[in-house]
C-alpha cells in the first residue's frame, strides 16, 4: 500500500472515526469521550505535520476514490490545501480543549462531540479537495455537520437561529450545485489547478462561464457570509462559544473564503477571471462587505454579535486578496486566512469566558473585566489589535500586504477601503479595550461564578485564547521566519503566478 | 343537469380509447401473428403428461403461473381473514332446504372428483373442481351451517394452504433430484399433475368457501364439522 | 442435483408462508427463518448475476415461448439484491414491532408480498408479470389494513380497486400483444415488436396501468392515505418496494419492450408527470402534519424523480452516457428504497414511543431515541440527495447529463424539489433538538433501531460512496 | 386463415372491447364499492372475451390452449380480488354501525 496516496485519507479519517465511535458513547462516559477527542486531535496534528514536511520536499500526496464513473473523489495536498488543514487541525486542538471545558456540566455532550468532530473532518475535506465534485461534497456535509452544533442549545432562539443558518446554507449549496454541475457539464470533471484550467476554453461559451462564476459565488458567497448573503452569520450566534469559535474562525465562513480562491486562482485561473472581469465584480463585493460589516459591528452591544460582524467584515479580506491581480495581495489573501483564524477564535474564545465567570454578554457591561480576568483580558486585547492592524500582531501583516498588493495592482481604491475598514474596526474595538482596561469595575456582576483554583478561570478555558494569542503575535513578530503562514503563503502565490 | 366530467369528458374519453382499442384490435387479428402458441403448445401436448391441451398449459406449460395464482387465492383468504372475524351465519334452513342440501352437497362433492381425473383429457380440472366444493361449501353456509362445513380453524389452515405448499414443494424436489424446478419426468408427469391439482382442488374450494364467509371462522365450529 | 437460485427466491416465501399459516400462534421463528433463506437467496443470485453475467431458469424445461422463464441481468439483480436487503430489515423490525394477534395476520401475507416482489424482479413473461402484480396489490392491501382503523381500512380498499384497474389496464395490453405477436416472453415480443398503433396502444395501456401503481401524479391520491395508515413496517415496504416494483417494470418494459417504437412525446409526458409529482409531493411533505403522512408525500416526490429519467433517457443516444444515466436512474431508486425504508421503520419506533406522529409535539421522543433520530437522519440525507448518499451522485450523473442535452428546466425542477426535501426532512430533524436533557443512550430496542439504521447507513454511506458496483452489476445486461 | 374465423374473432373480441369500456365507464363515474367491484369484473370479462376470441381457431380446429389457460388463470385472480374487496367493505360497513 502507497502511504502518499492514503494520507489525505487518514487525516479525514483521524477526526471522522472518533466522531462517529463518540455518537454511541452513553452521556456518562466522560473519560472516553475525552480520550477519543484527544487522540483524534493529536493524532492529525501528528499526520498534518508530516504532511507539510511532505510537501515542503516536493512528495505528492493524493487520495483518490472513484464514487461512480466519472465522478472521482479527489482528496490532494496541495500547497493551498495545506495552509488551511494546517489552520483547522491546530486551531480544533485548542477548540477540544475548550470545548472540553466549557461544556463540562451541559447535556448532550456525545452529540455534541460527536457532530463537532465531523465538522473538523468535513472542513478538512473541502482544505484537500482535489476537485469541485469532492470541494461540493464536504461543502454540503459541513452544513449537516454544523447545524445540530447551532441548534445545541435547544431554546427557541437556537431553533431559530439555526434554521436560518440552514435556510441560507441549503440556499447556497443549491447554487453550489447547479454551478459545478452546470461548468462539469461543459467542460468535464473540475479538477483544481494551479493556474485554473479554463483559461483554454472556447469563446463561444465564455458568457455560459462568466454566469456559472456568479452562481458559484454566490453559493460561496453564502458561508463566505458575502453581503447579502450574511444574514445567516449573526443569527447563529446563539450556538456555544466554542462553535461560534469554529464557525467563524475555522469552518464555515473559511469554507467559503477558501472556496472564492480555490474558483478564481485554481478552477478559473486569475488570468482568466482578471480578464474577464470577474475580479473587478468580486473586489466590489468584497469591499463593500468589509466597510458594511465595520459599520454593523460598531451598533451591536451584543459582544457576540460585534465579533460576528466583525467576521462578516474581515473574512472579506481573503476575498479581496484573491480580488487583486497580482502575487503580492495573493499574498495577504492567503495568509489572512490563517491570521484572522487565529485572532478570531482568540476573540470568541474570550468573549465565552466572560459570559461563563461573569455573565458578560454585552460590550456596555465589560467595564473592569481587565482586572477582573486579566489573562482572558490580554488574549482578548491581542487579538482586538490584530484585527484592527496594529503591529506586530499578525493582522497587520495580512494588511501591509493586501495594501501593498493594491498599489502594485494600482487599484487605489482598495488602499481607501483598507484605511476606512480600519479606522471602522478601531472605532469598534477600542472601546471596549476601554472599558476593560480603563473603567472601574461593577459593584456586582451580571452572572458570577467564582472559579475555586488559582487562576481566573479553569485551564481548559483560559489556556486556549491564551495560545491563540501567542500564535497570533508570533505570527506576526516572526512573520519573515521558515514556516510561518506567511512564508507558505507566498509559496503559494509564486506557484500560482509563477508559471 | 349536465356535469361535464361524467356526461363528456369520460364518454369523449372513452370513445378515443375505444377507437384506439378497436383499430389495435383489428389490425393485430388480421395481421401476421399466425398460429401464434397454438401449434407449439398443441404438439407438446402428448409430452405433458396428459391430454387436454388446457391443462397441459395450466399444469405443466405454464404451471408457475398456477402456482402463483394459488398464491394469489390464498393472500385474498389471508386478507380477510385479518379484516376481521366472519359473520354469525344464517339461521338453520328448514327440513326441505336442508334435506336439498344434503342431497346436493354429496353430489357436489362427487361431481368435483370427477371434474378433477377428467381433467387429464376433457375440459376440466382442479379449478372447476375446486369450484364444485368451494360452492357446496356455499350451499351448507346458506343452509345455515354455521362454518359452511369447513373443518375447525387449524385444519382449515392446513387446508386452504396445502396448495401452494404441495406445489411449491413439488417444484422444488424436482429441482433438487430431477431436471429442473416444475420439471416433470414424462414418466412421472401424469401422477404428479393428478397430485397438485388434488391439493389445489381442496385449496381451492375450502379458500371459496371460506371467502364466502367473509371472515374468520367462529373459534368452534357448531355444526357441519365435515364436507 | 443442482439448486437455482431463482425458483428459490420466489417459492422459498411461499412455503415460508405456508409454515406460519399454519402455525399462526408461532409465526415469528419460521417467519424470521424463512426470510433469511429468502434474503439469502435472492442475494446469491445477486451475487451470481455479478460474477457469472445473466441467468436464466425455464421452468418446467420447455423454454420459451412455450414455457416461462425467470432471468436475472443486472436489473433485475440490483433492485432484487435492494429488495430483499430491505425486506429483511422489514422482517426483523417486525418480530420486535408486532405483538400477537397482528403478527399471526402479518407473516403469512408479508412473505407473500416478499414472493410477488422477488418474482415480479425475475419474470419474463409478460403475463406471469401480470399474475405477480395481482399477489403483490392483493397481499399488500391486505397489509396495509392491518392497523384496522377505519382509516386504514377505507384508504387500502381504494389502493386495491386502484391497483386493480391498474392490473386490468395491464392485461388489455398483454391480451393485445399477445394477439398482434403471438408470443408473451419479453424478449420474443421483442423481437417482434415494431411501430405502430399496437405497439402504442399496448404501450399506453401497460405504462399507463403502471403508473397507476407507481403512484405517478396526478395518479398519486390513493398513495398517502394508504401509506401513512398502514403499520410502520408495512409501510416501509408499501412505499420503498411496492411502487418500486411497479417503476421497475415501467422501465423493463420501456428498456427492453417498447425500445423499437420509443419516441419523445411520451417520455416527455412521463417527465412532465414526473416533475408535478416532485413539486407537489414535496409541498404536500412540507405541509404534512404528521410524520408518516410526510413520508408518504415525499414518496410521491420521489417516484416524480425517477420518471423525469423517461425524456433524458430517451434524448440521450446509446453509449457511455446513457449507460451511465441508467446507472443513476437505478442508483437513485435503490437509494431511495432503501432510505425512505429507513424512514419508515424510524418514525415508527418514534411514534410508538411518543404515542402518536404529529411532527409539531415530538420533541422528547425523538431526543430519547438517538438510534432511530440518526436513521430519520441519514435517510433524509439520501432523501434530500445531499453526500454522501446515492442520491446524491444519482442527481449529479442525471442533472450532468440534462445539462449536457440542454435540457435545463429538469435542473430546476429537480432543485426544486431538492430545496423542499431539505424544507420538510429538517423541519422533522429540528424536533430532536431539546431543552430538557435526556439519558443517553444510543439504542434503546436493538431489534427495531437498528434494521432502521443500517437501512439508512446503507443508503448514505454504502451507496454513495461506493457505487462502482452497481456499474459492475448493470454491465451484466442492462446496458444497452 | 378463413373468412369466418376472422369474423368470429372480430365480433367475440369487439364485443370484449365494448365491455371493457362499458366496465371502465362504470368504473370511474360510479362511487359505491359494489358498482366499481362489477366494474372491475366486466372489464375483466371483457379482457377474458378477447383472450377466448383470439384462441378460435375454426370450427374444425382445436382452439389455442394458451389463453384458455390464461383466461382460467384471470379468472380465479378476479375471484380472489373481488372477494378481498368484498370483505374491505363488509369491514367498513361494520364499522358504521
Amino acid at each position: 500500500m502507497n502511504f502518499d496516496a492514503w494520507l489525505p485519507a487518514a487525516i479525514l479519517l483521524s477526526s471522522m472515526i472518533p466522531g462517529m465511535l463518540i455518537f454511541l458513547l452513553r452521556e456518562e462516559s466522560h473519560r472516553l469521550r475525552t480520550v477519543l477527542n484527544m487522540t483524534g486531535a493529536l493524532l492529525k496534528l501528528g499526520l498534518v505535520i508530516w504532511m507539510i514536511g511532505g510537501v515542503y520536499d516536493g512528495h505528492r500526496y493524493e487520495t483518490r476514490w472513484t464514487l461512480a464513473p466519472g465522478l472521482d473523489l479527489v482528496l490532494r495536498a496541495d500547497a493551498l490545501a495545506v495552509l488551511f488543514v494546517a489552520l483547522s487541525t491546530l486551531l480544533w486542538l485548542v477548540t477540544t480543549i475548550y470545548a472540553i471545558g466549557y461544556l463540562e456540566h451541559s447535556p448532550n455532550r456525545s452529540r455534541f462531540f460527536g457532530f463537532f468532530s465531523i465538522c473538523v473532518s468535513a472542513t478538512v475535506g473541502i482544505a484537500l479537495s482535489g476537485n469541485l465534485l469532492t470541494f461540493v461534497i464536504f461543502y454540503e456535509i459541513l452544513t449537516l455537520a454544523t447545524y445540530p452544533l447551532v441548534a445545541h442549545r435547544g431554546t427557541p432562539d437556537a431553533a431559530h437561529g439555526a434554521k436560518v443558518y440552514l435556510a441560507y446554507t441549503m440556499g447556497g449549496g443549491a447554487l453550489l450545485l447547479v454551478g459545478a454541475i452546470w461548468l462539469q457539464a461543459l467542460v468535464g470533471p473540475v479538477e483544481f489547478t494551479q493556474g485554473g484550467i479554463l483559461g483554454v476554453s472556447p469563446e463561444e461559451i465564455r458568457i455560459e462561464l462568466i454566469l456559472i462564476f456568479f452562481v458559484l459565488l454566490a453559493g460561496l458567497g453564502v458561508k463566505a457570509a458575502l453581503v447579502p448573503l450574511h444574514g445567516w452569520l449573526p443569527q447563529a450566534m446563539v450556538a456555544p462559544a466554542p462553535v461560534s469559535a469554529l464557525l467563524h474562525a475555522v469552518a464555515v465562513v473559511k469554507a467559503g473564503a477558501f472556496g472564492i480562491v480555490r474558483v478564481v486562482y485554481d478552477v478559473y485561473g486569475v488570468e482568466f477571471a482578471y480578464a474577464n472581469g470577474l475580479l473587478v465584480a468580486l473586489g466590489i463585493l468584497a469591499s463593500v462587505t468589509i466597510i458594511y460589516g465595520s459599520l454593523m459591528a460598531l451598533t451591536q452591544d451584543s459582544l457576540k454579535k460585534r465579533l460576528a460582524y466583525s467576521t462578516v467584515s474581515q473574512v472579506s479580506y481573503i476575498a479581496l486578496g484573491a480580488s487583486i491581480f497580482g502575487p503580492i495581495a495573493t499574498i495577504g489573501g492567503m495568509v489572512h486566512l490563517v491570521h484572522q483564524g487565529l485572532m478570531k477564535i482568540t476573540l470568541f474564545f474570550c468573549a465565552g469566558n466572560y459570559a461563563e465567570t461573569l455573565g458578560v454578554h454585552k460590550v456596555s457591561e465589560m467595564d473592569g473585566v481587565g482586572r477582573r480576568m486579566p489573562w482572558t483580558s490580554l488574549a482578548f486585547t491581542v487579538g482586538a489589535l490584530g484585527m484592527i492592524g496594529v503591529p506586530p500582531v499578525a493582522g497587520f501583516v495580512s494588511k501591509w500586504y493586501l495594501g501593498l498588493g493594491a498599489a502594485d495592482a494600482g487599484s487605489n481604491w482598495v488602499i481607501a477601503v483598507l484605511i476606512a475598514s480600519s479606522l471602522l474596526n478601531a472605532a469598534y474595538f477600542l472601546p471596549i479595550l476601554h472599558r476593560a482596561w480603563f473603567r472601574p469595575a461593577p459593584k456586582q456582576w451580571p452572572q458570577e461564578h467564582r472559579h475555586a483554583g488559582r487562576l481566573e478561570i479553569a485551564g481548559a478555558l483560559l489556556w486556549p485564547p491564551v495560545i491563540t494569542a501567542v500564535l497570533a503575535l508570533s505570527a506576526g513578530l516572526f512573520a519573515a521566519a521558515p514556516f510561518t503562514p506567511l512564508e507558505w503563503a507566498s509559496l503559494i502565490a509564486e506557484r500560482e503566478y509563477g508559471r | 343537469m349536465i356535469r361535464p366530467l361524467e356526461h363528456i369528458i369520460i364518454p369523449l374519453g372513452l370513445i378515443a380509447v375505444g377507437g384506439l382499442l378497436g383499430w389495435s384490435f383489428f389490425l393485430a387479428v388480421t395481421g401476421e401473428a399466425g398460429e401464434r402458441l397454438a401449434a407449439v403448445a398443441l404438439a407438446r401436448v402428448p409430452d405433458s403428461g396428459v391430454s387436454n391441451p388446457v391443462t397441459s398449459v395450466l399444469l405443466n406449460f405454464r404451471a408457475y403461473d398456477t402456482l402463483l395464482e394459488l398464491a394469489v387465492l390464498l393472500a385474498a383468504l389471508l386478507g380477510i381473514w385479518s379484516l376481521g372475524a366472519a359473520a354469525p351465519g344464517f339461521q338453520p334452513a328448514a327440513s326441505v332446504l336442508d334435506g336439498m342440501v344434503n342431497g346436493f352437497v354429496p353430489l357436489l362433492i362427487l361431481s368435483a372428483g370427477y371434474m378433477l381425473w377428467v381433467g387429464a383429457y376433457a375440459p376440466g380440472g382442479a379449478f372447476q373442481a375446486g369450484a364444485l366444493l368451494g360452492s357446496a361449501g356455499v350451499m351448507l353456509a346458506l343452509a345455515g351451517h354455521r362454518n359452511a362445513g369447513l373443518p375447525s380453524e387449524g385444519r382449515l389452515r392446513l387446508l386452504v394452504a396445502l396448495g401452494v405448499f404441495v406445489f411449491a414443494m413439488t417444484g422444488l424436489l424436482l429441482m433438487v433430484v430431477g431436471d429442473g424446478f416444475l420439471t416433470y419426468p414424462p414418466s412421472l408427469a401424469k401422477w404428479l399433475i393428478l397430485l397438485i391439482e388434488t391439493a389445489a382442488t381442496l385449496s381451492i374450494g375450502a379458500t371459496l368457501a371460506a371467502a364466502y364467509l367473509g371472515g374468520r371462522p367462529a373459534a368452534r365450529p357448531t355444526t357441519g364439522e365435515t364436507a | 442435483m443442482m439448486i437455482d437460485a431463482l425458483p428459490l427466491s420466489v417459492t422459498l416465501p411461499l412455503i415460508g408462508a405456508f409454515a406460519v399459516t399454519v402455525s399462526p400462534g408461532h409465526a415469528r421463528g419460521p417467519g424470521l427463518l424463512a426470510a433469511l433463506l429468502t434474503a439469502a437467496s435472492a442475494l446469491s443470485v445477486t451475487a451470481a448475476v455479478w460474477s457469472d453475467g445473466v441467468l436464466r431458469a425455464d421452468l418446467g424445461g420447455w423454454g420459451v415461448p412455450l414455457g416461462i422463464a425467470l432471468e436475472a441481468d443486472g436489473l433485475s439483480a440490483a433492485f432484487l439484491a435492494m429488495a430483499n436487503v430491505v425486506a429483511l430489515a422489514i422482517s426483523v423490525y417486525a418480530g420486535g414491532y408486532f405483538k400477537q394477534e397482528s403478527a399471526r395476520h402479518f407473516w403469512p401475507l408479508w412473505l407473500l408480498l416478499w414472493s410477488a416482489l422477488n418474482g415480479l424482479f425475475l419474470a419474463t413473461d409478460l403475463f406471469n408479470l401480470y399474475v405477480t402484480l395481482e399477489l403483490l396489490g392483493l397481499s399488500a392491501a391486505a397489509l396495509g389494513a392491518l392497523t384496522g382503523t377505519r382509516e386504514a381500512v377505507a384508504a387500502n380498499l381504494r389502493y386495491l380497486l386502484v391497483g386493480l384497474l391498474g392490473s386490468m389496464s395491464y392485461l388489455l395490453g398483454v391480451a393485445l400483444v399477445y394477439a398482434a405477436y403471438g408470443v408473451l416472453d419479453i424478449g420474443l415480443v421483442a423481437e417482434a415488436i415494431e411501430p405502430g398503433p399496437i405497439a402504442w396502444t399496448a404501450m399506453a395501456l401497460m405504462i399507463g396501468g403502471l403508473i397507476l401503481k407507481a403512484a405517478l401524479f396526478p395518479m398519486h391520491f390513493w398513495l398517502p392515505p394508504a401509506h401513512a395508515n398502514a403499520p410502520a413496517p408495512v409501510s416501509a415496504a408499501l412505499s420503498a418496494l411496492v411502487v418500486k416494483a411497479a417503476f421497475y417494470l415501467a422501465l423493463r418494459l420501456w428498456l427492453d419492450v417498447f425500445a423499437p417504437v420509443l419516441n419523445e412525446a411520451a417520455a416527455n409526458l412521463l417527465g412532465t408527470l414526473g416533475a408535478a409529482a416532485v413539486v407537489w409531493g414535496s409541498w404536500r411533505a412540507l405541509r404534512a402534519e404528521r410524520l408518516k403522512l410526510l413520508a408518504a408525500y415525499s414518496t410521491v416526490a420521489q417516484m416524480g424523480y425517477l420518471f423525469i429519467a423517461f425524456p433524458l433517457l430517451v434524448a440521450t443516444p446509446p453509449g457511455l452516457a446513457r449507460d451511465n444515466l441508467l446507472a443513476a436512474v437505478v442508483l437513485l431508486a435503490l437509494t431511495h428504497g432503501l432510505a425512505k425504508a429507513g424512514l419508515f421503520l424510524a418514525a415508527g419506533m418514534v411514534q410508538k414511543t411518543a404515542g402518536h406522529d404529529r411532527i409539531d409535539d415530538l420533541g422528547g421522543a425523538a431526543q430519547a431515541l438517538p438510534a432511530a433520530t440518526f436513521a430519520i437522519g441519514l435517510a433524509g440525507v439520501a432523501l434530500i440527495g445531499l453526500p454522501p448518499s446515492g442520491t446524491f451522485l444519482a442527481k449529479w450523473m442525471m442533472l450532468e447529463q440534462a445539462m449536457i442535452l440542454g435540457l435545463w428546466w429538469w435542473l430546476v425542477v429537480m432543485m426544486i424539489g431538492t430545496l423542499l426535501a431539505a424544507a420538510y426532512i429538517f423541519r422533522v430533524l429540528s424536533r430532536a433538538f431539546n431543552r430538557e436533557p435526556t439519558p443517553y443512550r444510543f439504542v434503546n430496542d436493538a431489534r427495531t433501531e437498528l434494521p432502521a439504521l443500517l437501512l439508512g447507513l446503507i443508503a448514505t454511506f454504502g451507496l454513495g460512496i461506493a457505487a462502482q458496483p452497481l456499474w459492475v452489476l448493470l454491465e451484466q445486461g442492462a446496458f444497452g | 386463415m378463413t373468412g369466418q374465423v376472422l369474423y368470429s374473432q372480430l365480433f367475440y373480441g369487439g364485443s370484449g372491447i365494448i365491455l371493457v369500456l362499458l366496465g371502465l365507464w362504470s368504473f370511474l363515474v360510479h362511487a359505491p364499492l359494489l358498482r366499481k367491484l362489477i366494474a372491475i369484473n366486466l372489464m375483466g370479462a371483457g379482457v377474458f372475451h378477447m383472450l377466448v376470441a383470439i384462441a378460435y381457431r375454426g370450427i374444425d380446429t382445436s382452439p389455442d390452449p394458451v389463453p384458455h389457460a390464461l383466461v382460467l388463470t384471470g379468472i380465479v385472480v378476479a375471484v380472489s380480488a373481488t372477494a378481498l374487496a368484498l370483505a374491505f367493505g363488509k369491514r367498513l360497513d361494520q364499522d358504521d354501525d
